[in-house]
């Protein structure tokens, strides 16, 4: 096994991953940036790496300086982490050549499902159902082509990559040519590639995903679906498993997870992966892509399974055949993960970096926190405003809905904002309940909204709260009142009021 | 002591009658002119007040913000300025208020592209700045057709939610 | 189903309550003693009531001012927690004459197993094998009888309670009289009774329990063991499931919850429920006694049956029928449990209460913690020194071993004194590793243990870091060096350093 | 800045030959007469250090106690007392240091029994003061024949871990 990995990612998936090798009696190096200093993955991790700047394209993204920081602390091996350069063949390529394990899939499988045309080409070959698109990047003529013969609307998409970045949803004819500039000057700016392909959009679609696992040896498992049918931006904020839809219909996780394994075997896949799928109104499923790595979302499959992902990704690397076969793995009970970002779900979700001046988190039965902030960190700016992964556990989605509402309540983060709010409207509406779920659900969602009506006397105790604290902290713009008022008893308070 | 209290936009006024410290937690106050109330309060972490009203248990979260408050309570948020009512009303904010344009960043960021110098004219919907944070980019955009005033935004500086860039007239 | 459900304990085990009670939307009622305002149960709970000073006897003791508080705030049932009034016959009584809700068992059960000796009556009629010892109080003339006949060494234990009060071990015949009129005298305190019964005393023995649950209406399953072999002064301080004897031989586990169910539906028992064993070198087990509540230790076994007992005891106080059969109980993976308490091991485990002034927990994979403290909480030193209960689960046992190693490693909290590197060096033991426990364990451990050994330039860093905190905190002791040094660059740092 | 130090009862010195701050975390030191090494040091939460020394990451808690300090690392326990070299050792506590048994309070807590009162003889063996916490008590003992001198306990009242209940000659 080895003795000293090397994690090239920072915030809650460093931390994540340095848990699992601790508990595996492997040394962690962490590497960071100039503001990230005082991160937690740094202080947690056993040995440290400074690998550059702030900006990514000087430090996070630079393979020389990883792969420099790897030799000089001796790691055998490097886990990627998400984003950053886990889904770069040529990182993992290098890694190899350098003789330091890539915790992932061969470059080769990277290469194959890296592009999404290529991923597309591969799922058809591979006999997986895809949404009618095209399989190469499009000019405007072939865009026009493929839009008049299938009809509106259409979803421009880019080659290289994800994450909602040169995502453009088009509607009429009209706004064909500039949607395709402005999404091929985006790709552009997100992938260095402004290549753009186009796909039939579907409605009321379901994002579903099939979680894989196979290793060296030629043995592949699902490990069942995640539903991530909740996002905002073409970016997933809620997630969990089962399936709400494939818990009704258990048949489809193996006609799915089936699917996903033939596409992956395709591309030669081992290691973890993922699998996407939209799924339509009448539970028809295409393939989306593949995600060639751990994804944001792993606990609540961890959570339904049982398994340590991480540390199955690390004796995997490492050669070892997997634990156990397709009949082995067991789903009990049902996990939601909540994304809470740094961000003002008041002002338009903007982000909302700053310094974090108090933390309450939510404990108790059934949550797990994967998260990378403590009291007095200043969340940069430079970087993700994914702060931590609430994610609970309960016997029944409807026991998981209710345990997450609990512990949004008991959950407080002081000094920057957070979407924590946001959520538990979410989670309270009726048809979040009743699992009707799709991946416009957030748009009509904002549409069907009434703003919550907090209980009777809850304006008074925040009215009372706030004249105390004014009295007492005095801010500028209540100086007069406090001066014309006479003194607070502050004996045997002072001391608790820092 | 007395204070005016705008809540979430809405007018109100709290009299604390008398306070909690020393032994006693009892606090008597007086919200508008409803009849006076009692809760016991304690303090126990900065910032924090455990408020115990007809029974029931509060803990409210109060954090100052450049404008005056946020509480926040079981999830609740409510922003409360708190105020002298015999000041006069911060809201009237002077002259010019109608006629000049200020650009605020809308979020805590760096200043990644100034698009505009004092002096420049404007049309509406024109980019004047350009704020990022978090791989975010928000481009600040002119509402109506003018001068550019003042520009104190600099490229590549950090700024605060609500920070001026710019105003326009 | 209830709409207002009263916690009457404090700690750790209210604040478990009531979350369970707002992930059901029903309201929460607490209850404290003057100390306890601000204690977390109060903070967190819909409704509080004070009902009177810090001492037991005047608060947390009274059933009249426990009834009184339920009925002004209108409460449907009562949760007693464990400890306090959760074993008082004629408290559950009380409440059921007040038309509020038990959420227990009856009060008749709680009598036919509330008396030790009328516990150890009910399991030999129902067939439950139990220890050789007396089945009524002793006299000094009985008690060498006993002895004399069944050979040394012998335990001295209280008729009327248990958590190691009034329990005393006699190895020798001229220690008897001695030993009897003290445990006699601590009973008397601890229960106000000072009967005392004996039993044989079966050395190098296991103590594992079995939890059950029954409903209304006849149906009682068990829920598998716990092991609670590691104890100190005969409290509990680690506990297990499964325990690793029955992981071995897993035929025990129907045994001995057959046994179990044989002994509780001898007093007519329901709602949840604990038979202790002693188990012997030669795997054969003795009942002990049964505890007619909730235990502290329930977390592990919600963790590996994945089910939420405090949710199933309020169910069946309401009339419910068990959800399940006992065939449907399942058992996954392992939970370990440390008992978390304000005490200082490296002062004979002397309790240490105070202010807690830093507080960080670990977070992620595998982690559930239930506790009651808060960064700024002074622990109050009226009553016990539990602050929270960690618990992990993994797939094994050795792993979950690990886990807990690399939880407590995460684990700190300032100002006090606490066990957390104690129970890392139990949990690095081998002989633990190996599980070779028995309820001397911790005695042996002393014995055979070695002050741990300290990474190389730990204390290097340590020194550093104290030089460091002295030249910016300056106290009283570093003064004149500071004087006599340069001063700090200070511009910069002093935020962080409130 | 050069410190004499006490780290589980060793003796040892540092030196700081430059320390953090401003904008460089970095920090030269001495321990003893070994060479100089140099550290990375923030302070992410007061009393954190959070240390980078030889590419190792290290974050120490320090907690002031009444004697010194105690600093946490990675779970170990170090016991530090820190003090100028050129003052006299704080380890000489004046005469009738031998002659004096000084009775501690072993843990916070209530002094819940006062057995004897100033002057009565005492055995070795005997109960002096009862100290409880958390539902424990402790009965402290005389360790000699002789007399009561002072007993600052009192019935009732509150304590501190290390406070002086009761001197014995």
């Amino acid at each position: 096994m080895f003795r000293k990995v090397l994690i090239a990612n920072r915030g809650e998936i460093a931390v994540r991953v340095i848990r699992t090798l601790r508990e595996m009696a492997i040394s962690s190096v962490a590497v960071f940036s100039d503001p990230d200093r005082t991160s937690l993955h740094v202080r947690m991790a056993d040995e440290a790496a400074h690998i550059g700047p702030g900006p990514s394209a000087e430090s996070y993204l630079r393979v020389d300086r990883i792969l420099d920081a790897a030799r000089r602390h001796g790691a055998d091996a490097i886990h990627p982490g998400y984003g950053f350069l886990s889904e770069d063949a040529d990182f993992a390529g290098a890694c190899e050549s350098a003789g330091i394990t890539f915790i992932g899939p061969s470059a080769a499988s990277i290469r194959a499902m890296g592009s999404k045309t290529a991923a597309r080409r591969t799922a058809i070959a591979a006999g997986a159902p895809v949404i009618p698109g095209t399989d190469h990047a499009v000019t405007l003529d072939t865009l026009r082509a493929f839009a008049d013969a299938h009809g509106y609307p259409v979803l421009l998409k880019a080659v290289a990559g994800g994450g909602g970045k040169g995502m453009r949803r088009v509607d009429r004819a009209a706004d064909l040519e500039s949607a395709l500039r402005d999404a091929s000057s985006e790709a552009d700016r997100a992938f260095r590639s402004p290549d753009i392909y186009v796909e039939r959009l579907l409605e009321r679609s379901r994002h579903i995903e099939i979680q894989l696992l196979g290793d060296r040896h030629g043995n592949m498992v699902h490990l069942g679906e995640r539903e991530c049918s909740i996002q905002r931006r073409h970016q997933k904020v809620i997630e969990e498993c089962p399936s709400p839809l494939i818990a009704l219909h258990p048949e489809m996780r193996q006609e799915m997870g089936q699917a996903a394994i033939r596409a992956a075997r395709a591309a030669g896949y081992y290691n973890a992966g993922t699998v996407e799928f939209l799924v339509d109104s009448d539970r028809r499923f295409y393939f989306l892509e593949m995600n060639t790595r751990l994804q944001v979302e792993h606990p609540v499959t961890e959570l339904v399974t049982g398994l340590d992902l991480v540390r199955l990704q690390i004796e995997i690397a490492d050669g070892a055949r997997l634990p156990f076969t397709q009949d082995q793995i067991a789903w009990r009970g049902a996990a939601i993960e909540c994304r809470i970002y740094a961000e003002d779900p008041y002002n338009n979700f903007l982000p909302y970096p700053g310094k974090i001046t108090r933390l309450t988190r939510p404990l108790g039965p059934g949550i797990r926190l994967d998260g990378c902030v403590y009291d007095g960190w200043t969340v940069p700016m430079e970087y993700d405003p994914l702060l931590a992964k609430l994610a609970v556990w309960a016997d029944t989605r409807d026991h998981a809905t209710t345990r997450m509402i609990r512990a949004l309540r008991e959950y407080d983060v002081g000094g920057i904002h957070t979407n924590l709010g946001f959520f538990r409207q979410i989670l309270e509406d009726p048809e979040f309940r009743a699992a009707n779920l799709h991946t416009g659900f957030i748009d009509e969602f904002f549409q069907r909204r009434r703003p919550p009506e907090p209980p009777p006397d809850l304006a008074t105790v925040a009215a009372l709260a706030a004249a105390l604290h004014t009295a007492t902290h005095k801010p500028p713009a209540a100086t007069a009142a406090l001066e014309t008022g006479s003194r607070w008893q502050t004996s045997g308070r002072d001391g608790l009021l820092r | 002591m007395k204070l005016a209290l705008t809540i979430d936009g809405r007018e109100d006024t709290i009299e604390i009658l008398s306070r909690p410290g020393g032994h006693s937690p009892a606090c008597r106050f007086q919200l508008g002119d409803t009849p006076a109330r009692e809760a016991n309060v304690e303090t126990p972490e900065p910032g924090v007040y455990s408020v115990l009203l007809d029974g029931r248990s509060y803990d409210a979260f109060v954090e100052d913000t450049p404008t005056g408050m946020v509480v926040t309570i079981e999830g609740y948020r409510f922003e409360i300025e708190a105020r002298d009512p015999r000041r006069w009303s911060r809201k009237t904010s002077g002259a010019g208020a109608d006629t000049v344009q200020s650009i605020l960043s809308p979020m805590p960021g760096k200043v990644v592209r100034v698009l505009v110098a004092a002096g420049d004219p404007v049309v509406p919907g024109q980019g004047i700045v350009v704020v990022e944070a978090m791989k975010m980019q928000n481009e600040l955009k002119s509402n109506r057709t003018g001068l550019v005033l003042t520009v104190p935004a600099k490229e590549g500086a950090t700024v605060t939610a609500g920070e001026l860039l710019a105003t326009l007239e």
